[in-house]
């Protein structure tokens, strides 16, 4: 499917657009100030981060304002900044066209919205005010991200935010788990990183440049085969950073983090950069068929896995996560299908975000009323006491299992029907995927808020405050409506086509289509078969050693085991020999050389034998030697 | 042949600086004869140093009013400029090591005393000195001055035995470890006798080779006389043999270890420089006036010498534990440094200069050196005299910071660090090999002085970097002779390290007149 | 007015009026205040040089020993003066760190701070040396200072260390030596001018004998795989400052001497080598890394990344020679990689030399959960270990990419192997993070204290020029590029010139 | 003619030199050194003779004016070396070594 023609940058000053760098500029000095004002901020630390936060929210709206004055041909406006790396990268820019705009709304929006709810949810932790430095940080780093105007700035967004995610999954770090969780997830990050680095090198290499407008727009140039190299390069710092096969182990040990980092980085903003980086080269995949089609390989292969293991989870964070997974699997299938697809893909992306946060941030105001229990045979029959919360979290629920008219129906919809037009298989795929979706967000549902009473002892749940439970009415609302209004008339994706391009033919939304209805079809079984298991039914307090299936999936379908068999062991093994190589192999042949020398010292010496004669010997010897010498050369 | 007999012409002028280094040593001897004991030593110092001084200040003169260009006495002694560059340097270090020598307690009493005998405690109760000493130092300079500027092989013996004869005597005379100093005379003795033999017996042949025992007629007979090569091969190895053998060349080295250690240090400090110096200054001459034609022979055989002398030195010197013992083969590695430099002469003239002037100003370098660093193991004493043993150097850097950086600096310069004389010497003498086309010869001194440079690196180690010993040695208060000596050496390391371009230029108009032919 | 003389003269002035001082407070003051001004001197010359001038400046020329063809002659370049830059600016910051080091062997503080001041002199002229021979003295000169630096105040085998470090550069250097004097007689121009000898060694076969001379002496030096055994026993016997420099400056000496002498002098036999070179570079990158991570030594590890790094620098170093279009990226990179890395390294060891301070022990299993009691060292710990992983943001990101994508236009599948590196770096700076900082804190450390205002202000420029040039590296950027344009002209027309004339037989 | 006396002379310096390699004691040694001393004035005169020039002869007497000093300072050397050890073993004298 042929592009609509993706509109040219215009360079633009003045205005919220002209000032677009304070979205990063304001929440960068808040974290400045909070990590090096120490303790001193400790007072107001939080507030200032919340300020920071809304305040380059208010930017981004702004920005977006005056962005819909433009013509939407116009609407791509390029704010240059400084001067950066000659020859490399010569000038350091923004970029602000719809794409752009949309995720600052959603980072600094929904960002907002979880500053807020942590002051209540961190509020008796010792280092909030570091907790709110990290946050701010990483909205910085994640908004650099997504207004980079070319590769290598977008880079530097893309590790600070992996810098950020690293230090908040550690945050508690006196808890080995926890570090060693920050740790997974850079490496495996930094796995993802150097496709990325390869990736901008070949482009370098290619295009002699970086700017996305130096590389985009000449992208046909380049021969299939580079394109192809290039796009399956970013796919693999894709998959790194959005958690996809085969780089998705980190992203349930990284619910260690607090709660609200989990809705923040690792539900609604860092782990979709993905998909953005995708959408953004979307000229590049749309060059090569085959790169497109391993991305949606690999966007089918995680919404299933990620399904899969959110069935077996007991820890709803892990449960969550899983369904995480599988939703970004959703966005990158379509990204993979191409200006069709990228429009549903953000959108998704859009609403899960609002979803997605709403029940992690559910999540946590139920573990902050159970004192962090996160087990959820450990719970039942909260509904009662924590009413909002479990309405907030109902709403989610239904918006991401894809209840008819919430956010979730209509975009991931669009997805399964434009999947269903690109490939039936991919498509049939994806609907199976909503099935498991039903069911296993059911089960949580009802493990968690329907059923008998499951707690501890001293276990005694109750509303949490009113600045945690306020983001989540707003955030519920954003899943109630935003997918409609977003799909119906393509809103989004004439917005968006200025940026990434559309299919010459616009899809039309039509409610009873045969993949839609199967999908509530077996939406509806899922749901149904969680309630027989887990509504109705006793829900053992421990998990009962289900078929292999069951471990299977519990085991993050044997992911951890994999990398450790074929990675780690070999990895300290490896590292083990070089040592010792280095220590008796290298350093000994240079210890033992010079051992030799003093040996053969030691042993030569002894010729001195101290005996007058035999030193008239060497002599007399000697003396004939030489006179043989002379002999032998003089007759050569 | 006609059986009248011309009388020789002496020109006393150009010998003047030798004939006053000898006329003191036999004034010397007088002394030791008709003065009293009590005054001997008295009188000595003056003479002995007086007249160091004043041959040195002929010397000067006669550089100035210019280099004369013929062979004096009947062309039997060459007066030219690499014989006055010579003259000039071993004066000055011998000068320097009368210093030394001067300082009481390096000489025994009396030497014919058995060691330990109620006769000896006599003689050090009476404090009686063998004041000896400085006439037998001056007329083994004198030797010093005599070998290196023999046009003739007969006088170039003469030379060798004048100033060996002394120095056999001199090893002999230390004040303590009697038996060493004695064994020590022995074996030099012994070898220095047979290996002089050699010399003369070479001479003979050379001399039924050529009928001439001057070395221009020589070289000049190289090409002419037939049929006689065996004469010339046999005479040239063989006064190579007395050669080497004074140069401590390997296979010719095993007595310098020996001597070295057993001999009082200053006399070593005199061997080390002024013997080595005489050495060389022969050898070239020998070897480039008389032999010179004949360098496609002997320029292999020296070849392998080298290799030989300086992988040795530096290899037998690295499990040394006894400092004089590890000064004395670091003296043989840097004679196979010096081979180098007399491989390196070759046919085109300025090649020469380049080499020669090297070799002198290495020469100039290594003496003030080596004279320094044995001035320094004087000092440092234990209640058994000096303190040989490596071990007793231990922690000397904290005990007296100054003589022990002082010493290390000598041993830098050793090693040939840069910005120390020791450095540039090394550098002129490979130089002048690579462009004569001898760097394999090089590489082989550049991984020689690698190694070499380990056991210079580890004495710095047992001084700075190790503990001191308990019971370490105790640093005598230097006399004003000895820090003076020690002084002056820093500073000719210093200075020839920053700015050697004097010297350098000194050696190469010595060496731009070439030797005498 | 001669700058380059007037810097070394006053560090050496203030070397020697250190060892008058009897009074050791006075004398470290009396050091810092020295270094101070050298790097006032510095910023104040460097503030003059100007980037599109003359590829050389501030010269300075006098015949030294004429007799040799030598000249004392000095003069900058754009590569030279960021690297003289990043030796000035470290030394005050080693002096302040160094404040207590020497104390605790129980030998002279003040001929400690000396040595530093001596070492400075000849950092400062080895860079600026224009003429081979001076460069020689330099570069020899400069390992007596820094033995007994490592040999008299560093740690338990430091005799071991510190032997190991001069005798096997020693070797290198004589080797190298060797190599001088040949090119000297080879060209038969009676100069060491290095300006005159470019493009005198025609004959391909002499190039490479000279240049293995020279690159040997260099290897040893950088360190490069395999000859890099003597770095992490020298690193982590040496007492922290005195590694800073070590590794900081004096091993630069090695890469800049690569890129000035091996490349500039012999192009044709860089060209030829370069394939050889670059897989020695790219096996150390990856041994280095995968080294670093078995370490349990802080000290040593941080030396093994040291050990990784350079690998990447002769990497971009090489990848300069002909026939790269990514020639000019590569090459400045590698020259920021320098001065970056001089700054990372040095906050890093200085940073750890604090950490073993505190508890006496450089063993990791010896600490865990510094965090919780010393934040600040945690904090200045993290950043610095990011610089060294390259963290984009950081200064050594901007080089580190410079030099692959420099790289990689000409020698792909090598670039490709060196980028994995940065996973292996992730993992050994965040291992031992985690395993120095992170957990629940050993009962060891419970009662260390955090950093006091000194080592604040060690850290703290350290830590500003790392941000600082991580994301507005242009001012470095604009000095070295010309001088590396002009290297690269002077490397290709040489070349050229080569190609053209028929070999001339070596003088054999 | 004059081969014979050249022969005679080499063989004298060989014997000389081995002497110098077998014998023990110090003075024998000596003496040793003195015969190949001997073999060169023997080998000198012979050229004199060969050549038909005098200063073969004349060499001869340096080198045996040289000897006798030599004698002298040896002697000196051996007997104080004798005192005190009770023997004129060269064997005997081999403390410095190694």
């Amino acid at each position: 499917m042929e592009a609509a023609e993706i509109a040219s940058i215009t360079q633009h000053s003045g205005g919220a657009i002209g000032a677009a760098w304070l979205m990063i500029a304001l929440p960068l000095v808040g974290a400045a100030v909070l990590l090096l004002g120490g303790r001193r901020t400790d007072k107001f630390g939080h507030l200032l981060g919340v300020l920071m936060a809304v305040a380059s929210f208010v930017v981004a709206a702004l920005a977006f304002v005056q962005l819909l004055g433009f013509a939407p041909g116009e609407r791509r406006r390029g704010v240059s900044l400084f001067e950066f790396i000659p020859g490399l990268v010569d000038k350091v820019g923004l970029l602000v066209d719809p794409l752009s705009i949309s995720f600052c709304l959603l980072i600094t929006g929904v960002g907002s919205l979880i500053h807020v709810y942590s002051i209540g949810y961190m509020a008796h932790d010792p280092n909030r005010r570091r907790f709110f430095a990290y946050l701010n940080l990483f909205v910085a780093a994640m908004l650099l991200l997504v207004l980079a105007d070319n590769y290598l700035a977008l880079f530097v967004g893309w590790e600070g935010v992996g810098l950020a995610s690293y230090l908040l999954i550690g945050f508690w770090q006196h808890k080995p788990s926890a570090a060693t969780a920050a740790k997974k997830a850079f490496i495996v990050n930094r796995v993802g990183d150097v496709g990325l680095l390869i990736a901008m090198f070949t482009i370098f290499a290619t295009f002699h440049s970086l700017t996305f407008s130096g590389v985009l727009d000449r992208a046909g140039d380049a021969s299939q085969g580079t394109l192809t190299a290039i796009g399956l390069l970013l796919l693999v710092g894709a998959c790194g950073k959005s958690a996809q096969l085969p780089l998705q182990s980190w992203l349930l040990d990284a619910m260690e983090g607090p709660t609200p980092v989990s809705a923040l980085i690792h539900a609604a903003t860092m782990v979709t950069a993905g998909v953005y980086l995708i959408v953004r080269s979307g000229p590049i995949f749309e060059g090569t068929g085959t790169a497109q089609l391993v991305v949606t390989i690999v966007g089918v292969a995680t919404l299933l896995a990620g399904a899969i293991i959110g069935t077996a989870k007991d820890d709803i964070k892990k449960a969550l996560a899983g369904s995480t997974m599988s939703q970004i699997g959703y966005m990158v299938l379509a990204a993979g299908v191409g200006p069709a697809g990228y429009a549903f893909a953000i959108a998704h992306l859009i609403t899960h975000g609002f979803f997605k946060a709403d029940m992690f941030l559910g999540a946590g105001s139920v573990m902050h009323a159970m004192n962090d229990e996160v087990d959820m045979r450990k719970y039942g029959g909260l509904r009662k006491v924590m009413p909002i919360t479990f309405a907030t979290f109902l709403v989610g629920y239904l918006a991401i299992i894809g209840f008819p008219l919430l956010s979730g129906y209509f975009t991931k919809d669009g997805i399964i029907e434009t999947a269903m037009e690109h490939s039936a298989v991919l498509g049939w795929l994806a609907v199976l995927g909503a099935g498991i979706t039903g069911f296993y967000m059911s089960r949580l549902v009802f493990m968690t808020f329907f059923g008998k009473k499951r707690w501890d002892a001293k276990a005694h749940p109750h509303e949490s405050p009113a600045v945690m439970t306020v983001p989540l009415l707003l955030l519920s609302i954003g899943s109630i409506a935003l997918g409609a209004y977003l799909i119906l008339g393509n809103r989004f994706m004439i917005f968006l086509s200025p940026a990434v391009g559309a299919p010459e033919h616009l899809p039309e939304f039509h409610p009873f289509s045969a993949p839609g209805l199967a999908t509530l079809a077996l939406v509806a079984i899922g749901a149904a078969f969680a309630w027989l298991r887990y509504g109705a039914a006793e829900v053992p307090a421990t998990a009962p050693r289900g078929s292999f299936l069951t471990t299977f999936a519990r085991r993050d379908l044997y992911g951890d085991a994999l990398n450790e068999a074929l990675f780690m062991r070999p990895g300290q093994w490896l590292t083990r020999l070089a040592v010792f190589f280095d220590n008796r192999g290298v350093d000994g042949l240079v210890n033992g050389l010079a051992a030799s020398i003093g040996g053969s010292s030691g042993r030569l010496r002894r010729v001195q034998t101290g005996f007058v004669r035999s030193y008239a010997l060497s002599i007399f010897v000697g003396a004939a030697v030489l006179v043989g010498a002379w002999f032998v050369v003089g007759n050569l | 042949m006609n059986g009248t007999i011309p009388a020789p012409t002496i020109e006393y002028g150009m010998l003047a600086p030798m004939l006053v280094v000898f006329g003191a040593a036999i004034v010397g001897v007088l002394v030791e004869a008709f003065a009293p004991r009590y005054l001997r030593s008295a009188i000595h110092l003056p003479i002995t140093l007086l007249s160091l001084l004043i041959s040195f200040v002929l010397i000067v003169w006669q550089w100035v009013e210019g280099v004369p260009t013929k062979a004096a006495a009947m062309g039997a002694i060459a007066v030219d400029g690499p014989a006055m560059f010579i003259w000039g340097t071993i004066l000055v270090l011998a000068f320097v090591s009368v210093l030394l020598i001067k300082d009481e307690g390096h000489f025994v009493g009396a030497a014919a005393a058995v060691p330990g005998s109620a006769e000896e405690e006599q003689a050090l109760y009476e404090g009686a000195a063998h004041t000896e000493v400085y006439p037998l130092v001056l007329f083994a300079v004198g030797g010093m001055m005599l070998f290196p500027a023999a046009n003739d092989l007969l006088i170039a013996f003469v030379g060798l035995e004048v100033m060996s004869l002394p120095l056999y005597l001199l090893c002999g005379l230390a004040r303590r470890r009697r038996l060493l100093s004695q064994e020590a005379a022995m074996k030099y003795f012994l070898l220095g006798a047979f290996s002089s033999a050699f010399f003369l017996y070479g001479t003979a042949m050379i001399y039924g080779y050529a009928n001439s025992l001057d070395l221009a007629e020589i070289g000049a007979s190289l090409g002419v006389v037939g049929g006689q090569d065996m004469l010339l091969y046999i005479g040239g190895a063989m006064i190579g043999v007395g050669l080497l053998f004074k140069i401590g060349a390997a296979p010719f080295q095993a007595w310098k270890p020996d001597v070295y250690q057993g001999a009082p240090t200053p006399i070593t400090a005199l061997m080390a420089s002024g013997t080595l110096i005489a050495a060389f200054g022969a050898l070239l001459r020998v070897f480039w006036v008389a032999l010179g034609g004949l360098d496609w022979n002997w320029r292999p055989v020296f070849y392998g010498v080298a290799i030989l002398t300086m992988l040795g030195g530096a290899i037998f010197a690295i499990t040394q534990t006894d400092i004089k013992r590890m000064l004395a083969y670091s003296s043989i590695a840097h004679g196979g440094f010096l081979l180098i430099g007399v491989i390196a002469t070759g046919s085109a003239p300025a090649q020469n200069t380049s080499a020669l002037s090297g070799i002198l100003f290495y020469l100039v370098a290594y003496g003030f050196t080596t004279v320094g660093a044995f001035a320094v193991v004087t000092m440092v004493r234990d209640a058994g005299g000096e303190a040989w043993h490596l071990s007793r150097w231990a922690g000397l850097g904290k005990r007296s910071p100054l003589l022990a950086g002082v010493f290390a600096f000598f041993l830098l310069a050793f090693a040939g660090i840069p910005l120390t004389s020791g450095f540039f010497g090394k550098y002129a003498v490979f130089q002048a090999a690579v462009t004569g086309g001898a760097l394999p010869l090089v590489i082989v001194g550049a991984v020689a002085s690698a190694v070499a440079a380990f056991f210079y690196v580890r004495v710095i180690v047992l001084m700075f970097f190790s503990d001191p010993a308990a019971d370490g040695p105790s640093v005598v208060l230097p006399s004003r002779g000895t820090a003076a000596v020690v002084g002056l050496a820093a500073l000719a390391t210093v200075v020839l390290g920053v700015f050697p371009q004097p010297v350098l230029d000194l050696a190469h108009s010595a060496a731009q007149s070439l030797f005498v032919r | 007015m001669p700058w380059l003389s007037t810097l070394m003269g006053v560090s050496v002035l203030g070397a020697l009026g250190v060892t008058l001082i009897r009074n050791d407070k006075l004398a470290k003051q009396f050091t810092l205040l020295v270094s101070l001004i050298v790097l006032a001197l510095t910023v104040t010359m460097a503030v003059q040089f100007s980037p599109n001038g003359d590829q050389w400046q501030f010269q300075e020329n006098h015949s030294w020993i004429p007799a040799f063809g030598v000249n004392y002659s000095l003069a900058v370049d754009g590569i030279a003066l960021v690297l003289i830059l990043l030796s000035v600016i470290l030394v005050p910051i080693v002096v302040l760190a160094s404040w207590h080091d020497a104390e605790k062997g129980k030998r002279s503080v003040r001929t400690y701070f000396s040595l530093i001041l001596v070492l400075e002199a000849m950092m400062i002229g080895v860079f600026a040396a224009t003429d081979v021979f001076l460069f020689y003295v330099f570069f020899e000169a400069m390992l007596i200072p820094m033995y007994f630096m490592i040999g008299s105040y560093g740690g338990p085998q430091r005799a071991y260390a510190s032997v190991k470090f001069l005798l096997y550069s020693l070797f290198g250097g004589l080797l190298m030596l060797v190599a001088v004097i040949a090119l000297y007689s080879i060209a038969g121009k009676n100069t060491f001018m290095l300006s005159d000898l470019i493009g005198t060694i025609q004959d391909v076969n002499t190039q490479k004998w000279l240049f293995l001379g020279f690159f040997v002496a260099f290897a040893i030096k950088a360190p490069l795989w395999p000859f890099h055994t003597w770095l992490p026993d020298a690193a982590a016997q040496a007492p922290a400052g005195a590694a800073v420099l070590l590794v900081g400056v004096l091993d630069k000496v090695g890469t800049f001497g690569m890129m000035r002498f091996c490349l500039q002098l012999f192009p044709d036999a860089a060209a030829y080598f370069t394939p050889l070179v670059i897989v020695l570079a790219v096996i150390g990158v990856i041994y280095g890394a995968i080294v670093a991570i078995g370490q349990t030594d802080m000290m040593r590890l941080i030396a093994y990344t040291s050990v990784s790094h350079f690998g990447l620098i002769t990497l971009g170093v090489f990848a300069m020679t002909k026939g790269n279009p990514g020639a000019q990226d590569a090459g400045t990179g590698a020259t920021l990689y320098m001065v970056n890395h001089g700054f990372s390294t040095g906050a890093l060891f200085l940073i750890v030399g604090f950490l073993i301070y505190r508890r006496g022990s450089k063993f990791i299993p010896d600490y865990g959960g510094v965090q919780k009691v010393a934040p600040i060292l945690a904090g200045t710990f993290l950043v610095a270990g990011l610089s060294s992983l390259s963290l984009p943001g950081l200064s050594t990101f901007v080089s580190e990419f410079m030099v692959l994508a420099g790289a990689y236009r000409l020698h792909v599948p090598a670039t490709v192997i060196a980028t994995m590196g940065v996973i292996l770096a992730a993992i050994y700076i965040l291992w031992m993070y985690q395993r120095t900082m992170n957990g629940p804190t050993a009962e060891s450390v419970k009662t260390l204290p955090d950093l006091n205002a000194r080592e604040k202000w060690v850290v703290a420029p350290l830590v500003a020029l790392l941000l600082v040039f991580g994301f507005y590296p242009k001012p470095l950027l604009d000095v070295i590029n010309p001088a590396v344009k002009d290297t690269l002209s002077s490397v290709s027309v040489t070349a050229d010139q080569a190609a053209a004339a028929p070999g001339v037989k070596e003088g054999k | 003619m004059t081969t014979h006396y050249l022969v005679l002379s080499a063989l004298l310096f060989a014997i000389g030199g081995v002497g110098v390699l077998v014998r023990r004691n110090a003075i024998v040694v000596f003496m040793c050194v003195e015969l190949m001393l001997n073999a060169c004035n023997l080998a000198f005169v012979t050229f004199a003779r060969q050549n038909g020039s005098l200063d073969g002869q004349v060499i001869a007497f340096f080198v045996m004016i040289v000897a006798a000093a030599e004698v002298v300072i040896g002697l000196a050397i051996i007997v104080t070396i004798f005192r005190t050890r009770r023997s004129a073993s060269v064997d005997d004298a081999s403390l410095l070594k190694h």
